[in-house]
């Protein structure tokens, strides 16, 4: 009853289909503005999981676990993370301590920092996303059972 | 002094476990099994032989196996007194090795295999004891022995095996951790050094108490000389297999514990520093009172093998106590006694064997006429009995005619007095049994016809009772080890 | 005196925060209470961090470009981190939570160690 | 590439940590070849630097190559590049064994995700380790935590769930406790960084600030390591952990947390301080007696194998904090000797009984009958191992109890003496009443002997050859003590100077 009812909610299908792809743009925003203003991989990271969860609030668990398939959010866990200890060891190869961005072959050293960061926050970022969803759907669906 | 430095006493401790692992693989073929335990006691008794004329020559071997930690060096050192531990084992290894083959199959026993690898570690234990260098070395010897009699004493798996072999090892274990190890933690502490040194290396390194407390701690802690209240082990034990009731609880272990306790008493503290605190004697005065109450107790054992247990209490008693009179008759006699009272205990403990196997009597009030059946066996225990009263033609007169020298240089004439009352009793617990053996008719329902155990065990026994008498006729040899150990520690003599 | 107490009221805060969560954490039985205990107790150790990077007068340690003084960013930063570390241990402590209700049937702390004593004594008995 | 040893030894293992899910979706075994070469690799790294410290002295690494106190930096010294080899080694003993260990415990679906958060724990265990960073012992011990946690509640039994959720919420207050102490500790001086911190405390030890900062962490650690009284949480979740957990709990995670405090003792605060200021040292050394007597009494009456165990590991706990209390060179060497020695020891220890476990079930002591039979070469690991915990000589725990005894002889506490060998013998009541067990006692029913075919059934090599590589360490260190000695002696030297 409950899921049919959640299913046929069309006001909150169309308020998340209408704000899902501006949260997910803050989102973002938030991930790429972290190397200088407030900002960064977590919180980005957090806001675009969110919206995951939006979605599946609004759509109900089948749909949310139909769209984002738990293969994805593992493999995006890890690929997260893998980014973040990737780059660092690519400063490695380049000459560098490990995370010592300003190696990066980019023209300016300063900038190679910010490019840097840019792709640590990124993989943050994914991971975050990631995490936050599997934990919605693996808390929300032991309820279901 | 000569030192030579030579591997050989290493490979006299090793021979036997390398024995271990060939037993040990062949565990299948009980003959190649038991002919590896033999070989290796003749390699052994033949390494530690060789040894001998250097010995006696004056010189010393040493070796160093290894530096385990500063300070602690895993070392060997050959040296007169080391000689007649060694020599003792080693030879009644020989001759047990082939007392145990005779035993043990006629016994039927389980877990035959496990039995001569634990017997042939033993061995290294016991000749790791006789050559230690230094104190730590003997601790992990004292140890490795206690441990691995453990098997060979629970060897039947009873519950009263089981209880017997627990009593033994909280006993050992009990008195080397809690005691013997403190007393090495603080002889370290003070004296900086470990190595047995004559003439000691704790005189003026620290305040009397301290080292009276050393003193004491190492004699409670060196729980296999059985001194009261520490010897309720040794009867506890007896309900091993004969074979390791007469090596190792007549030979092997005791001995390696007052071995331990002469070598503490002459390499540690030195003469001088126990003579001038007085601890000698309050030691022996310990000793006498242990000999007289194990006396008593052996008195009133009927089960043969109990009343030998409690009469080891007593020997061993003696010899400590000949040690502690310091004089250099009392620390004669201790040492000869090693031997002496290695070989008359072993040939009682193997009669008890054999009238177990043959006659399957354990009790001492069983034994009438007993002489008749077994006589070869009887004579044997004769023999073992007469040394252990010490009346001549037995070795055990030469080591009680020393050591009541000893008491006499000591001028202790209670401790005089206590060996003549403790004299008395030992005759009072072993005559009687030759007597009842030998001139009481034989039970009703019993043949006269001779009926002995099989040959490999009563060869041994008659061997051993031979020795004994061997020993009394030419001791030249032991006295000529102790003097060289009492020219090292006493100086001059 | 009057002085000290207000001058820090800050911290009394904190400390206020932190003996409430622990509180709960060792002394109410519902595990549900537990980690919200756990999460006061944390989160009054993040305000601690917080509070004290404030500087008097500063703003917020963005670069600014009338702002002459700033609170002083690493404990933001840290604290961050620490965020982190919070949510995963309340993620992990609500899994076995759930794990817990699965199994047992409860999330009454004295109601499942009693189900274990009994089945400890079950075992024994099977043990002889 | 060696320069950046430093750094590459734990990102091994912690960037395994993601891959593993990768290439174990289909298989786990793949996930197991990637922890068992990343633990490996990590153990090889730490052997070289552990060389390169010895040869040439203190390592510094720059993260990102920010010079401290602004970066971060890992600092390698004797006392740190040792535990760094202990660990990377267990972890990869560990690893090895967990193969068919694991695949006997736990759910198939489980085993991907067992052995990543199992990267995630080493890792966080070597990073704490490594770190000069007060504020990355934090993150790294959290990160230890939490993977451990996890790991714990895979167990078998529902117990596990709840003894995962004890040590949550007890790890969770010692790991604030310890970021409160840190906070104390920035507020004070404005560094996180160590070598920074130890500069300027020394001005600062009458603050109050300073002096609250010391109680948080050393009460927030000593729960870490389950220092009696506070030691709550561990024997249940040894008891009810898999076997691989226990083992590396055991093995590794009190260590690194006695490490901790060592560090922060010694590295953070200068001992003077502990002499001078706090007297913190005749604290700890009547709770190290405690412990030590208490953890052996308890174990005494314990009927299951991991139980006892877990008791003894508490006992053994007080040891090395006895070491650090004592404050002198030999007393601190025998600490940091006893921190190798016990996870050689105890890891042994629940090696075989996780070898048990797995070919038999058993865990209740008195059903071992027979077991040495059976089991011939576990059984002797484990005799090995409980002979070393008696400290008989020429077994690495005769080499801890000789220097622990040795140095409270020097502190001129005599006293010490006796607790130590009165938990030696504790040890070997507990101890031989298994060994009895297995070696020589008759089953007390015939019957039900026959129903277990007779003759040699052993645990598979893959768990086989660690067990005994522990157990034979424990000779192998026990006769050659020099070699972790000469280190221990040389991290001792260095903490007290």
């Amino acid at each position: 009853m409950a899921k049919r009812k959640m299913k046929e909610n069309i006001i909150r299908k169309t308020a998340a289909r209408l704000s899902i792809p501006f949260i997910q743009l803050y989102a973002l925003y938030v991930i790429a503005h972290g190397e200088l203003g407030p900002g960064g991989g977590f919180q980005g990271g957090v806001i675009l999981g969110a919206s995951v969860i939006l979605f599946i609030l609004a759509y109900g668990m089948e749909e949310g676990v139909n769209r984002v398939k738990q293969w994805k959010t593992d493999v995006l866990n890890s690929v997260g993370v893998l980014l973040y200890g990737g780059i660092g060891i690519l400063c490695l190869f380049l000459g560098g301590k490990y995370l010592q961005y300003n190696v990066l072959p980019v023209s300016d050293p300063k900038l190679a920092s910010q490019l840097g960061i840019i792709g640590i926050e990124i993989g943050v970022g994914i991971t975050v996303a990631a995490i936050m969803i599997t934990l919605f759907i693996e808390t929300a669906r032991r309820d279901e059972k | 002094m000569d030192i030579i430095i030579s591997a050989s006493p290493l490979y006299a401790v090793l021979v036997s476990l390398l024995a271990v692992v060939l037993i040990g693989v062949s565990g299948k073929n009980p003959n190649l099994r038991e002919s590896w335990t033999i070989v290796a006691a003749l390699i052994k008794f033949s390494i530690v032989v060789s040894m001998l004329p250097k010995i006696l020559d004056g010189k010393i071997i040493e070796y160093t196996v290894f530096t385990m930690m500063p300070g602690l060096d895993l070392a060997l050192r050959v040296d007169p007194l080391s000689m007649f531990f060694a020599l003792t084992a080693s030879l009644l290894w020989i001759i047990t090795a082939f007392y145990c083959i005779g035993y043990m199959r006629a016994g039927k026993e389980k877990n035959q295999t496990r039995f001569y690898m634990c017997f042939a570690v033993a061995l290294s234990g016991a000749l790791g004891i006789a050559f230690s260098a230094n104190l730590f070395t003997l601790f992990v010897f004292y140890e490795i022995l206690t441990l691995c009699t453990y098997p060979l004493v629970v060897h039947k798996q009873t519950p009263e095996a089981v209880r017997g072999a627990r009593r033994y090892l909280t006993y050992l274990l009990g008195t080397s951790i809690a005691f013997q190890l403190s007393a090495i933690f603080l002889t370290y502490f003070y004296a900086g050094t470990l190595e047995f040194t004559a003439g000691g290396i704790l005189a003026g390194s620290a305040s009397n108490t301290v080292i009276t407390i050393i003193f004491v701690l190492f004699v409670m802690g060196i729980g296999k000389t059985a001194i009261m209240p520490f010897h309720a082990w040794l009867p506890a034990a007896m309900v091993a297999p004969t074979p390791v009731s007469a090596l190792l609880h007549a030979v092997a272990v005791v001995k390696a514990g007052v071995f331990t306790l002469i070598k503490v008493i002459l390499y540690v503290f030195g003469v001088d520093l126990l003579q001038e605190l007085g601890l000698g004697v309050a030691l022996a005065y310990v000793a006498a009172f242990t000999i007289i109450v194990a006396s008593i107790m052996a008195l009133r054992q009927d089960n043969l093998k109990l009343r030998l247990a409690y009469s080891t209490v007593g020997q061993l008693s003696y010899i400590i106590m000949a040690v502690a009179l310091l004089t250099p008759s009392g620390i004669t006699s201790a040492l000869i006694a090693v031997m002496i009272h290695a070989f008359g205990k072993i040939t009682l403990f193997f009669t008890a064997g054999a009238i177990y196997i043959a006659a399957h009597k354990t009790k001492v009030s069983e034994l009438d006429g007993i002489g008749k059946q077994m006589p070869f066996t009887m004579f044997a225990f004769t023999v073992g009995a007469l040394s252990m009263v010490a009346v001549p033609p037995a070795a055990g007169f030469i080591s009680k005619w020393y050591l009541l020298l000893g008491a006499f240089e000591a001028h202790q004439l209670v401790l005089i007095g206590a060996i003549v009352v403790s004299t008395l009793l030992n005759a009072a617990y072993y005559l009687p049994i030759v007597y009842a053996a030998f001139f009481k008719p034989v039970p009703l329902g019993e043949g006269t016809e001779m009926h002995e155990a099989p040959a490999l065990m009563v060869a041994p026994l008659v061997f051993t009772a031979i020795g004994t008498l061997v020993l009394f006729l030419w001791p030249t040899l032991l006295f000529d080890l102790a003097k060289l150990v009492l020219a090292s520690v006493m100086g001059g003599y | 005196m009057i002085e000290f107490i207000l001058g820090k009221y800050n911290y009394w805060i904190c400390i206020a925060l932190m003996m409430v969560g622990f509180y709960g954490m060792i002394a109410k039985e519902n595990l549900i209470k537990k980690i919200i205990g756990m999460n006061i107790f944390q989160t009054a150790v993040f305000l601690f961090y917080i509070s004290m990077s404030k500087v008097h007068g500063g703003t917020a340690p963005i670069e600014w470009h009338h702002a002459v003084v700033y609170d002083n960013p690493l404990p933001h930063v840290l604290i961050l981190t620490a965020i982190v570390v919070g949510v995963s241990t309340t993620a992990v402590a609500l899994a076995l939570v759930i794990q817990i209700y699965q199994k047992y049937g409860t999330i009454e702390e004295n109601r499942i160690l009693e189900l274990n004593r009994i089945e400890e004594e079950k075992n024994l008995e099977m043990n002889g | 590439m060696i320069a950046h040893f430093p750094i590459l030894v734990i990102v091994v293992v912690l960037l395994a940590a993601p891959i593993v899910p990768l290439v174990g979706r289909k298989n786990w075994v793949f996930g197991w070849y990637v922890a068992t070469g990343a633990t490996l690799l990590s153990f090889l790294m730490s052997l070289s630097l552990l060389n390169t410290v010895l040869t040439d002295g203190r390592i510094s690494y720059w993260l990102g190559n920010w010079e401290p106190p602004f970066g971060i930096e890992y600092v390698y010294d004797p006392l740190n590049a040792f535990v760094l080899v202990l660990v990377s080694f267990l972890a990869f003993m560990v690893a090895v064994y967990a193969r068919k260990s694991l695949e006997a415990e736990l759910q198939p679906d489980r085993l991907t995700p067992f052995y990543s958060m199992y990267m995630l724990f080493v890792a966080g265990l070597m990073g704490m380790v490594a770190t000069g960073d007060l504020f990355n012992v934090y993150v790294f011990l959290e990160i230890t935590s939490l993977a451990g946690y996890c790991l714990i509640a895979v167990g078998q039994k529902r117990e596990a769930l709840m003894a995962s959720f004890t040590y949550l919420i007890l790890g969770t207050i010692a790991a604030t406790f310890v970021l409160l102490g840190i906070g104390y500790l920035y507020m004070a001086t404005g560094t996180l960084n160590m070598a920074d911190l130890a500069q300027r405390l020394p001005d600062l030890y009458q603050s109050k600030v300073v002096l609250t900062a010391f109680a948080f962490f050393t009460v927030g650690l000593s729960i870490k390591i389950a220092l009696f009284p506070l030691h709550n949480w561990l024997p249940n979740a040894y008891t009810y952990a898999p076997s691989v957990t226990s083992t590396i709990m055991a093995a590794t995670a009190t260590k690194v947390g006695a490490y901790a405090l060592i560090r922060v003792m010694f590295t953070v605060f200068q001992p003077d301080f502990e002499v001078t200021v706090v007297h913190v040292t005749q604290v700890l050394i009547f709770v190290s007696s405690v412990a030590i007597l208490a953890g052996s009494i308890i174990a005494v009456a314990q009927t299951d194998i991991r139980k006892m165990l877990a008791y003894s590991s508490i006992g053994q706990i007080g040891y090395i904090t006895l070491g650090i209390a004592l404050m002198n060179e030999i007393a601190m060497t025998g600490s940091v000797v006893h921190i190798l020695n016990h996870a050689l020891m105890k890891g042994s220890l629940f090696l075989v009984v996780g070898a048990i476990v797995y070919k038999t079930g058993i865990t209740h002591i008195n059903d071992f009958i027979g077991l040495g039979k059976k089991m011939p070469v576990t059984m002797a690991a484990f005799t090995i191992a409980a002979l070393s915990m008696i400290g008989v000589p020429l077994t690495v725990g005769f080499v801890s109890k000789w220097y622990l005894a040795i140095g409270s002889l020097d502190a001129g506490m005599w006293y010490l003496i006796p607790v130590i060998l009165l938990s030696s013998l504790l040890t070997a009541v507990y101890f031989w009443r298994v060994i009895d067990n297995i070696y020589f006692k008759k089953p007390e029913k015939e019957n039900a002997d026959e129903q277990t075919p007779p003759g040699i059934s052993e645990a598979p090599a893959l768990m086989l050859v660690p067990t005994f590589a522990l157990a034979a360490l424990c000779v192998v260190f026990g006769i050659f003590a020099s070699v972790p000695v000469s280190i221990a002696e040389k991290a001792a030297v260095m903490l007290l100077r």
